[in-house]
C-alpha cells in the first residue's frame, strides 16, 4: 500500500539531507541521531539502550508503565492487576487492541511474549531483570493473564514494564530484526545507515504528531550536537556536557545512572573503616562534579536516584575535608593499618564521558591524604572480571569504578545485588544488613521503601561500603522545531508519541 | 599470465587461511563474550545458557573444526550482535568502504602526481617548498582531529557542507578529503623523489636533445617511469585505507567495513570479526595481484622479464 | 701517485658534513631545532614539572590559553581537570616519543632481521616469511590492539608491542628488496670468493649497506607510529589512563574542540610539528643521500638560483 | 682560428661545475669550429671535459650543476647558449642531434621505439600519426634495423646493444640535422658491433653531408673517424690539428702519453713458462645452463651459457679468455670460484675437483685462488676502510697472519701495488678507478694466492690506466710466480700479457693457441674478426684489404 510510497519519501528526505541541505524536512518528520547503531532490533533485547531507544513504546509496548518522576506503576496494555498469592499475579489485558500485523492483543499473545522472552533458545537481554526466576504465564480467559513465579515477586507490575509485548506471528525460536508490536509506529526500513519508523494509522491510542522518524547514528557527541545545530537532525538523546552550550536547545536530565567506587572491604587497608571514611571525605565532590560532569550533576549518597522507591533523601553526604581525612589515615596508620599499600583504582576504558578524568582526579586527591593510589583502566571484558563474584584471586586492595542504572523505579534492583553478602557485585558482608535486605525484598509498598532506605543509610553511614559518586546527568539537544523534554527514561527509550512540533 | 595469477592466488589463499586461523584463535583469547552480549546484571546461569547456545562452551579446537566445516560449506556464521548472517552484513558494508577508499586514493594519486611532478621540476623552488610543506603537514595531522575540525568549520560555522552521513555528492567531500590527506602527502613525496631520480636519467637528456618541451618531458616521458615506485606505495596505502578507514567512518557515520569491524571487535562478535577480516584480506590480496599487473602494464621490462 | 692516474674529478676539499648542511636549509634547520627541543622536553621535562601535569586544579578548569591569571605555567591553557596543558605537553612528550621510538626500533629490528633472512636465504623460508608479512599486513591492527589489551593488560610495553608488530611488514619487505639487490653486488661476490661465511657476508657486508635505508624509513615511520597510536587512543584501544601521550590528549580533548579548542589543539599541533619535522628531515636526507641531488643542498643558495635561472 | 662560415663555432667556452667544495672548472677557455660535412673528433680521457663542451651546444649541461661562465657557441651565426627555451626546443633535434654512449639508458624504457621516433616528428610538427609512423619505419630501415615494420613496436630492452645504437642514430638523423654530436657512441659495444656502427656513421655522413662531432677516449676510434682532432686534458685543449698529423707526430706530452698507451703491436708476452710445467688447473667439459625464471607473462626457458669448455693452466702461466658479451667468459670465472654452481663438468685444482669440495676444502681453495673483478667501484664494500678490505682475508683465514702484523703487511701490500701505506685508513670512494683496482689486487694478494682470476679487470678504466694495471699484474707475476686467468673482451690488450689465449663465442671455445700464434695465424674467422675489428686509421682505410 502506501508503504513503498513512504519509503520513497523517506529516502528522498535522506538523499536531500535535512535542514539547509535540500530544503526543510516534511513538517511531521523528525530525525533523531543516536550515539550508536542499534546492534539489532530484537524486542526481547530492548533493555539495551541502543535498541530500546528505537523500539520501546514506539513499535512494541509494555503491560505497565513506570512513571519516571515518581516510580509509580501505571496501566498501559494491562488495564489493571492484582496479586493472587505470593507467587501469582493476575493482569487484565486492554481490549480492542491489535498488533500492527492485524493479530489481536489478547491473553495468549501476552503469554506468548513472556514465554518468548524466557525462551532458552533465545539470548534475551531483558531476561536479566528477572534473574533466574522461572515465570509461568497462563491465559485465564481471553483478556486475563496469570503470571506465576517460582519465588515471590512482589514487584511484578514494575517488571511487567520491561516486557515488550510482541505479535504472536513473530518467530518464537528465532531472534528478529523486524519487530511487530502494538505501538504507534511500524518499522519502515532499516539498514546500515538509518532506521525509519512510520506512524501506524491503526494505533489504538491517540494519534501522535510525528509521522515518520528517521534514526541516524554518530559516535561523536560533537557531531551529534552539530547535526542538530545545522538542522540535519532534530534531536539527539545524549551529548557530552561540554557540547551542551546552548540553553535554548540543550536540556539536562537525570539519566538514572549512578556511579560509585566500590571498596574491596576484605583487603587491608580498605578493611579499616577510617580509611573508607577518609576516602569519602578527601574528594572535592562539587569541584570535580562541575568540572567533569556539569553543573547539574547530583552528588550521590546511594546508588538509586531520587524518585526510586527506597531512595533515602535523609542521608547527609560526607563533606569535603581533606584535613580530617588525612587525620583519619594518620590514625589508622598509627594503629598499624598498612595505609602505604598500593590501592588500585579499576576503571573501564570509554566507560562514560570523563570517566578516566574522574579517576585521575580522585587519584590525585587521595594521594594527597597520604594514600598510595594507582590507576588501571581495563578493556570492558577485563573489567567485568572484577565486577562479578568470584573476584580475581591475588588482587590487591581495589577501588572499582561502577556505573549502575536503575530506571525501574524500585531499589530492589540495586540493593541486594550490591550490598547483600550474596550479591553478585557485593563486597559487603554484614549480617544485620543482609537481614534488612531480605525483609525488604519480601515486602511491598511503603514498608519495602522504608526498609531499603534503612539499608542505604546503613551502607553509607555505618558500614561505608563504597564511595558513591554522582547521579549522572545526561544532556539532550532538541532542535527548535520540536517540543520535547527528556526524563529519567530518555536513556532507554524515546517515545515518539511525546514529541510535539512547535 | 594465467599461470602467474593462479600461482599468486594459491599463495594468497594459503595466507588467507593462515590469517583466519590466527584470527580465530587470537580473538577467542579476549574473554568470555557472554559478558558483553548480556547485560551486566545477567546471572551466571544465563551466561552459561548463552555460551551453550552458541557453542562457546566447547573446547576451542572443536569450535575451530566446526568453523572449518561451516567455511567449507560457505557458511560464515551468524553475526550474533546483528542477528544476521555475518557475510551478508560484511558484504553490505564493504562496498561503502571500497568506494570511499578508491575515490580517495584515485584523487590522492592524481593530485600527488601533478603536485609531486611540478615540485620535482624545480626542486627547492617556491612551489616545491610550498607543496612539500603542505602535503607533509596534511600527512602529519591526526585524521580524527582534522575530521572534527573540518566538520566544525565547513558544516557548522560556514554551513557549506553536511556534517556527516551519506547521500548527496556533498556528503562525500569531507570524508574523502580527510581520507586522502595522508596518501596525498606521502605520495606527493614519493612522486617528487622518484621524479627527481627519473629526471636525471639519461633518457630525459635524449628527450631534450630531441627537442621535446619541458612540460611534455615531465608529464609524458618522466611520469610513467616515475610511477613505478609510486604504485607500490599507493598499493600499501590503499591496503591501509581498506583496512583502516575506521576513524573516518566512525566520525562521518559512514556505514563501512572499518566501523563494522571495530564494532565486532568491541562486542566480540567472532563470526563478524572473521568475515570482515576475510573480506578485507581477500581484497588486499586481490589488490596486490592487480598492482603487479599494473606494474607489468606500465613497465614493458617487467612484462618481458627474464632473469 | 695520488692524482697521477688522470681521472681528475673535482679535487675534493673536505665536503661539508650533513650537520653543517642541514643548517643551510632553513626548513630542515627548523625541523632539527624543533626535534632537539622536543627531545630535551621528553628527557628532562617530567622531572622538572611532572606534578603540574597530573594535579587537578579545578579553579583552572578549561582555562583559555594566554590567560595570565593563573601564572605562566598556564600560558597554553588548561584541560578539563585544570591541569596545565604546557606541563602535560612536556610530560606527554616522553611517552609519545618513547613509545614511538621503541616501537620503531622493535619493528625495525624484527622486520629488518626477517627481511635480511628472507632476502638472503630465498627458497621456501623466504616465501614463508613473505606470506607471514602478508598475514600481518592484513591482520586488523585494532583486533591486535584489543587482544593485547585484554590478554596482556594495559601497559606501555604492550602498546609498543602492538604498534611494533603492525609495522613489521614495512621493514621486512624493504629490507628484503634491498638485500636482494645488494647481494648481487660485486663486493658480496668478492667476499664469497675470499671464503667469507654466510654470517660474515650478511652482517659484515650486507647489513651495513642496507641499514641506512632502514633508518631513513624508520624516521618516516616514527611519524606514522605517533599517528597510529593517536588513532588507537581515539578508538579507546590506545594508551590507558593515567598514562597519556599527545595522541591520547588529542583523543580525549577532541570532545572540546568546539568549546575549549586548546585542549586538543596543542597536542595536535605538537604531533603535527613533530611528524612534519621528521618528514622534512627524511625528505632532506633523501636529497642528501642521492649523489645526483646532493649539490642542491651543498651549493650556496645564490649560486643555486643563478644556475637554475 | 675561427672561420667565418663555420657550421658551429665555439669560442672561449668556460664551464664551471659547482659543488660544496667550490667551483670546478670542467672546460677552460675552449675554442673550436666544425665545418659542414667534416668529422671533428674530440679526444680525451674521462674527466677531460670533452663531453661537457659538446653538451653546451645542445644546452644539456645540468647535473651535476654546470654553468657556462663565459664564451659563445654559435651555430650559423646564432648564439645558441642564449636561446629561449622555445627556440632551443625547435633547434635541438632538427638542426643538431646527438647520440650517446650506452643507448639502453638513453632510450625511454617504457615506450616503444616507434613511439619515441614518432615523437621526433610530432614535436617538431613535421608529421603526425600514421605519416610519422611511416617515416619512423623508414628511418629504422635506413639505419639497418631488420624487419622495421614489426620492430617499431618493440621496446628498447628487446634490442641488442648495437641495434639500440642504430635506433639512437635513427632518431638523431630523423629530421636531417646538419650536425651530429656522437658522444662515445661505441664505447659500451663489442668490437664487431663497434665497427658496424662506425661504418654506419660514415655512410650517413657521406650520403647526408652531415658534420659529425665525435667525442671519444678511444684512439683507434678517433683515428678511424677523424678529419680533424682536438685532444683535451683537464678541461683544456692541449693539441689540435689534422688527424693524420696529430697521430703521426703528436706535439704535446699528454698526446704522446696517450699514444704510447696503445698496445705495442710488435711484441708478444714471453716470460719463459716451461711448457712442461705441471698444470695446476684442469678444466674438463665445463658447462652451465641457466634456467630463466619465468617472467610475469612468460614460460620458463633455458640457456646454455657455457658449453663443454676444457682447458689446462700451468703454474705461473697467464691464460687470456677473450670473447664478446654473452660469450660465457665471466660465467667460467664465477664457476671456477664457486660463486655459481656448474651444471656439469669438472675443474681439478691440483687434482681436486673444485665442484666437489666440502666447506673446509673450499675454504682452503679460496686462499689459493683469488679474483679481481671488473668494476672496482662495486667490488669493494663502500663502508669498509682500505685496511679492513685488504685484511679481510686474514679475518676469514685466521692462520695466515697473526693480528699484530696486519697493519704492517697491509702497508707492504699497498706499496707492492703502487699505493702508499697511509692510504690504509681511507675509504674506497676516495680513490680513483685505477687506484681502486690496485686495492683490489692488493686484497687478492693478501692470501698469497697461486692463481688470480681477473674478470674484465681493466675494462672500466681509461686506456692509459689500463696499461698501468696490466704492467702491474705482469710485474707481480714475475715477482711472485702467479698464474692468471685474464678475462677480457678486448683482444689487443692481452697481446703483451697472456701466454695463451682462449677465444670464446656463445658459450663455446672457438680457438685456443699461444698468443703469438693467435695474432699471427688466427685459425677461425671469428678470431680473425676480433683481431681485425679494431678500427683502422682513416688515412689508411683505402689501403685496407677486405677480409
Amino acid at each position: 500500500m502506501t508503504f513503498s510510497l513512504m519509503r520513497g519519501s523517506a529516502i528522498a528526505a535522506l538523499v536531500a539531507g535535512a535542514g539547509s541541505f535540500g530544503g526543510a524536512a516534511l513538517a511531521q518528520d523528525v530525525t533523531i541521531v543516536l550515539p550508536e547503531q542499534p546492534a539489532n532490533l530484537e524486542p526481547c533485547r530492548s533493555i539495551r539502550s541502543d535498541i530500546g531507544r528505537v523500539i520501546n513504546m514506539n513499535i512494541t509496548e509494555t503491560l505497565t508503565i513506570i512513571q519516571p518522576d515518581t516510580g509509580e506503576v501505571t496501566p498501559h496494555l494491562a488495564t489493571e492487576w492484582e496479586q493472587v498469592d505470593d507467587t501469582t499475579w493476575r493482569f487484565k489485558i486492554r481490549e480492542g487492541v491489535e498488533f500492527q500485523d492485524g493479530a489481536p492483543l489478547n491473553a495468549e499473545a501476552v503469554v506468548n511474549s513472556i514465554n518468548r522472552l524466557m525462551n532458552p533458545d533465545l539470548t534475551c537481554d531483558s531476561r536479566s531483570k528477572f534473574g533466574d526466576v522461572e515465570l509461568t504465564p497462563e491465559a485465564v480467559d481471553e483478556y486475563t493473564v496469570e503470571i506465576k513465579s517460582d519465588i515471590p515477586m512482589p514487584i511484578m507490575p514494575t517488571l511487567a514494564g520491561t516486557i515488550q509485548v510482541v505479535s504472536p506471528n513473530m518467530p518464537f525460536d528465532e531472534e528478529v530484526n523486524d519487530p511487530v508490536g502494538t505501538g504507534p509506529y511500524t518499522l519502515a526500513e532499516a539498514d546500515n545507515e538509518h532506521i525509519v519508523l512510520q506512524r501506524d494509522d491503526g494505533y489504538w491510542g491517540d494519534e501522535p504528531a510525528v509521522e515518520t522518524a528517521t534514526y541516524l547514528w554518530r559516535n561523536e557527541s560533537a557531531i551529534r550536537a552539530a547535526m542538530v545545530e545545522t538542522g540535519e537532525a532534530d534531536l539527539t538523546p545524549t551529548i557530552a556536557v561540554q557540547d551542551a552550550t546552548n540553553p535554548e536547545t540543550d536540556f539536562a536530565y537525570l539519566n538514572s545512572e549512578s556511579t560509585r567506587m566500590r571498596i574491596d572491604m576484605s583487603i587491608p587497608p580498605l578493611d579499616d573503616e577510617r580509611v573508607r571514611r577518609a576516602l569519602n571525605m578527601a574528594i572535592d565532590w562539587d569541584g570535580m562534579g562541575e568540572a567533569l560532569f556539569g553543573p547539574d550533576v547530583l552528588r550521590a549518597t546511594q546508588m538509586v536516584v531520587p524518585g526510586v522507591r527506597g531512595h533515602n533523601s535523609d542521608i547527609e553526604p560526607y563533606t569535603y575535608d581533606p584535613e580530617q581525612a588525612k587525620a583519619l589515615i594518620e590514625e589508622a596508620k598509627a594503629d598499624g593499618v598498612p595505609v602505604d599499600t598500593e590501592i588500585t583504582l579499576i576503571g573501564r576504558n570509554g566507560f562514560f564521558p570523563n570517566s578516566s578524568e574522574s579517576l585521575e582526579a580522585m587519584q590525585a586527591l587521595w594521594s594527597e591524604i597520604g594514600l598510595n593510589i594507582a590507576i588501571e583502566e581495563l578493556e570492558a571484558n577485563d573489567w567485568v572480571r572484577y565486577l562479578d563474584k568470584p573476584f580475581p584471586e591475588g588482587r590487591g586492595p581495589t577501588l572499582f569504578q561502577q556505573q549502575h542504572d536503575n530506571n525501574t523505579g524500585d531499589a530492589g534492583f540495586t540493593v541486594p545485588v550490591m550490598y547483600h553478602s550474596e550479591g553478585q557485585y557485593s563486597t559487603v558482608a554484614n549480617e544485620e544488613l543482609d537481614q534488612i535486605i531480605e525483609e525488604a525484598m519480601a515486602a511491598t509498598g511503603d514498608e519495602r521503601g522504608e526498609l531499603f532506605q534503612q539499608a542505604f543509610a546503613k551502607v553509607y553511614e555505618d558500614i561505608v561500603g563504597d564511595v558513591t559518586m554522582y547521579h549522572m546527568i545526561g544532556y539532550v539537544r532538541v532542535g527548535d522545531r520540536l517540543d520535547w523534554k527528556p526524563d529519567l527514561k530518555t536513556n532507554s527509550e524515546i517515545r515518539l508519541a511525546d514529541i510535539k512540533f512547535n | 599470465m594465467f599461470t602467474y595469477v593462479f600461482r599468486r592466488s594459491t599463495q594468497s589463499m594459503a595466507a588467507v587461511v593462515a590469517l583466519l586461523v590466527l584470527v580465530f584463535f587470537l580473538a577467542r583469547l579476549t574473554g568470555d563474550p557472554a559478558y558483553l552480549y548480556l547485560p551486566l546484571d545477567s546471572t551466571e546461569a544465563q551466561r552459561q545458557a548463552f555460551n551453550e547456545l552458541n557453542g562457546f562452551d566447547d573446547p576451542i579446537y572443536i569450535q575451530f573444526f566446526r568453523y572449518l566445516g561451516d567455511l567449507a560449506q560457505l557458511d560464515f556464521g551468524t553475526a550474533l550482535s546483528r542477528n544476521r548472517p555475518a557475510m551478508e552484513v560484511t558484504l553490505e558494508a564493504f562496498p561503502e568502504t571500497l568506494k570511499l577508499a578508491t575515490i580517495a586514493m584515485a584523487l590522492a594519486l592524481f593530485a600527488a602526481a601533478v603536485v609531486g611532478s611540478l615540485a620535482a621540476a624545480r626542486p627547492g623552488g617556491v612551489f616545491d617548498r610550498l607543496a612539500t610543506t603542505i602535503s607533509l603537514a596534511g600527512a602529519s595531522a591526526p585524521d580524527f582531529w582534522v575530521a572534527i575540525v573540518a566538520i566544525l568549520v565547513f558544516a557548522v560555522s560556514l554551513g557549506l557542507l553536511p556534517t556527516s552521513g551519506t547521500g548527496s555528492a556533498l556528503h562525500w567531500i569531507m570524508p574523502i578529503g580527510v581520507l586522502m590527506l595522508r596518501p596525498f602527502g606521502l605520495l606527493t613525496q614519493v612522486v617528487r623523489g622518484s621524479m627527481m631520480g627519473v629526471l636525471s636519467q639519461p633518457y630525459i637528456k635524449t628527450a631534450r636533445a630531441k627537442g621535446v618541451a619541458r612540460r611534455r618531458i615531465i608529464f609524458v616521458h618522466a611520469l610513467r617511469n616515475a610511477l613505478l615506485p609510486v604504485i607500490t606505495v599507493a598499493g600499501d596505502l590503499m591496503a591501509s585505507l581498506v583496512n583502516g578507514a575506521v576513524v573516518v567512518e566512525t566520525i562521518f557515520g559512514w556505514p563501512g567495513i572499518g566501523k563494522l569491524m571495530i564494532d565486532a571487535i568491541v562486542r566480540r562478535d567472532f563470526a563478524l570479526i572473521q568475515s570482515t577480516v576475510l573480506v578485507t584480506a581477500v581484497a588486499i590480496f586481490v589488490m596486490n595481484i592487480v598492482i603487479d599487473l599494473i606494474y607489468a602494464a606500465v613497465d614493458p621490462r617487467i612484462r618481458h622479464q627474464q632473469t | 701517485m695520488d692524482k697521477a692516474e688522470g681521472a681528475s674529478g673535482p679535487k675534493p676539499k673536505r665536503p661539508a658534513g650533513p650537520l653543517r648542511l642541514v643548517f643551510r636549509d632553513p626548513l630542515a634547520a627548523c625541523a632539527v631545532v624543533f626535534l632537539i627541543f622536543i627531545a630535551l622536553c621528553a628527557l628532562v621535562g617530567p622531572v622538572v614539572i611532572g606534578d603540574l601535569a597530573t594535579t587537578p586544579n579545578f579553579r583552572a578548569r578549561n582555562l583559555a590559553p594566554f590567560d595570565a591569571s593563573m601564572g605562566p605555567a598556564y600560558f597554553l591553557g588548561a584541560d578539563t581537570l585544570g591541569r596545565s596543558l604546557a606541563a602535560r605537553l612536556v610530560v606527554g612528550a616522553q611517552n609519545t616519543l618513547g613509545i614511538a621510538a621503541a616501537a620503531v626500533m622493535c619493528s625495525l629490528f624484527l622486520g629488518g632481521t626477517l627481511g635480511l633472512v628472507a632476502g638472503y636465504a630465498r627458497g621456501i623460508g623466504s616465501t614463508l616469511i613473505l606470506r607471514l608479512a602478508d598475514v600481518i599486513m592484513s591482520f586488523p591492527s585494532l583486533l591486535l590492539a584489543l587482544i593485547v589489551l585484554y590478554s596482556l593488560g594495559p601497559s606501555i610495553p604492550n602498546l609498543i608491542l602492538v604498534l611494533a608488530i603492525t609495522r613489521i611488514p614495512i621493514y621486512l619487505r624493504t629490507m628484503r628488496a634491498e638485500v636482494l639487490e645488494v647481494r648481487e653486488r660485486m663486493f658480496v661476490g668478492a667476499a664469497t670468493a675470499l671464503g667469507a661465511s654466510h654470517a660474515r657476508i650478511v652482517f659484515r657486508h650486507i647489513a651495513p649497506v642496507v641499514i641506512p635505508t632502514m633508518l631513513t624509513i624508520g624516521a618516516i615511520d616514527f611519524a606514522t607510529v605517533v599517528l597510529a597510536e593517536s588513532s588507537l587512543s581515539f578508538l579507546g584501544l590506545g594508551i590507558q589512563s593515567p598514562e597519556f601521550t599527545w595522541g591520547s590528549m588529542v583523543a580525549t580533548g577532541r570532545g572540546y574542540l568546539s568549546t575549549a579548542w586548546w585542549v586538543a589543539f596543542w597536542p595536535g599541533l605538537m604531533i603535527l610539528l613533530t611528524t612534519l619535522s621528521l618528514n622534512i628531515l627524511s625528505s632532506w636526507w633523501r636529497t642528501y643521500a642521492d649523489p645526483h641531488q646532493r649539490w642542491r643542498l651543498e651549493l650556496p643558495r645564490r649560486l643555486r638560483r643563478r644556475i637554475q635561472k | 682560428m675561427t672561420e667565418k662560415n663555420s657550421l658551429l663555432t665555439v669560442e672561449n667556452l668556460t664551464v664551471d661545475f659547482h659543488s660544496a667544495a667550490g667551483a670546478f672548472r670542467a672546460v677552460n677557455d675552449v675554442s673550436f669550429h666544425v665545418e659542414q660535412g667534416e668529422t671533428l673528433v674530440i679526444l680525451g680521457e674521462s674527466g677531460s671535459g670533452k663531453s661537457v663542451s659538446a653538451s653546451a651546444v645542445m644546452g644539456l649541461i645540468d647535473t651535476p650543476p654546470g654553468e657556462i661562465v663565459s664564451g659563445r657557441v654559435t651555430y650559423r651565426g646564432t648564439d645558441v647558449t642564449r636561446m629561449s627555451e622555445e627556440r632551443r626546443m625547435a633547434f635541438n633535434g632538427s638542426k643538431v642531434a646527438v647520440i650517446f654512449q650506452d643507448p639502453l639508458s638513453h632510450l625511454n624504457p617504457v615506450y616503444t621505439i616507434g613511439w619515441q621516433l614518432d615523437e621526433v616528428y610530432e614535436v617538431h610538427g613535421k608529421a603526425k600519426g600514421a605519416e610519422a609512423r611511416r617515416r619512423s619505419i623508414e628511418v629504422l630501415r635506413r639505419v639497418g634495423i631488420p624487419d622495421p615494420e614489426t620492430r617499431v613496436d618493440w621496446y628498447p630492452h628487446q634490442f641488442s646493444g648495437g641495434q639500440r645504437q642504430r635506433i639512437m642514430i635513427g632518431m638523431a638523423i630523423a629530421l636531417g640535422p646538419e650536425l651530429l654530436i656522437a658522444d662515445e657512441p661505441t664505447t659500451a659495444l663489442d668490437v664487431s658491433v663497434q665497427a658496424q656502427i662506425l661504418d654506419l656513421l660514415k655512410e650517413l655522413q657521406r650520403e647526408e653531408g652531415l658534420a659529425i662531432v665525435m667525442i671519444t677516449h678511444d684512439l683507434e676510434v678517433a683515428a678511424n673517424m677523424a678529419d680533424r682532432v682536438i685532444v683535451m686534458n683537464a678541461g683544456e685543449i692541449v693539441e689540435q690539428g689534422r688527424a693524420r698529423d696529430v697521430f703521426a707526430a703528436p706535439q704535446h706530452d699528454y698526446t704522446r702519453r696517450l699514444m704510447s698507451a696503445l698496445p705495442d703491436e710488435s711484441s708478444y708476452a714471453d716470460h719463459g713458462i716451461a711448457k712442461t710445467a705441471e698444470p695446476i688447473l684442469q678444466v674438463r667439459d665445463l658447462s652451465k645452463t641457466f634456467t630463466l625464471s619465468p617472467g610475469l607473462l612468460r614460460a620458463p626457458k633455458s640457456l646454455r651459457a657455457v658449453d663443454s669448455v676444457s682447458f689446462d693452466l700451468r703454474a705461473g702461466e697467464t691464460l687470456g679468455i677473450v670473447g664478446e658479451s654473452g660469450s660465457g667468459k665471466s660465467t667460467i670465472a664465477k664457476m671456477l670460484l664457486r660463486l655459481t654452481n656448474a651444471t656439469s663438468g669438472e675443474a681439478l685444482f691440483h687434482g681436486n675437483d673444485i665442484f666437489e669440495m666440502d666447506r673446509a676444502a673450499l675454504l682452503k681453495f679460496r686462499r689459493r685462488v683469488q679474483m679481481v673483478f671488473q668494476d672496482p667501484f662495486s667490488s669493494m664494500n663502500p663502508r669498509m676502510s682500505v685496511f679492513s678490505i685488504i685484511s679481510e682475508p686474514w679475518q676469514i683465514h685466521p692462520d695466515i697472519l697473526e693480528k699484530s702484523r696486519w697493519r704492517a703487511r697491509v702497508g707492504e701490500l699497498l706499496e707492492m701495488v703502487g699505493l702508499k701505506p697511509e692510504h690504509a685508513d681511507r675509504f674506497p670512494h676516495q680513490f680513483s678507478g685505477g687506484q681502486r683496482q690496485r686495492i683490489a689486487i692488493a686484497r687478492a694478494l693478501a692470501c698469497d694466492p697461486e692463481l688470480i682470476v681477473c674478470d674484465e679487470a681493466v675494462s672500466a678504466l681509461d686506456v692509459s690506466i689500463q696499461m698501468q694495471i696490466i704492467e702491474l699484474l705482469a710485474e707481480l707475476r714475475d715477482r711472485l710466480g702467479l698464474a692468471y686467468i685474464f678475462i677480457t673482451h678486448d683482444l689487443p690488450i692481452v697481446r703483451n700479457f697472456a701466454d695463451r689465449i682462449l677465444v670464446m663465442q656463445a658459450g663455446q671455445v672457438v680457438e685456443m693457441q699461444q698468443t703469438e700464434a693467435i695474432f699471427r695465424r688466427p685459425e677461425q674467422p671469428y678470431t680473425r674478426m676480433l683481431i681485425e675489428a679494431s678500427p683502422k686509421p682513416k688515412w689508411e682505410q683505402p689501403k685496407r684489404i677486405p677480409a
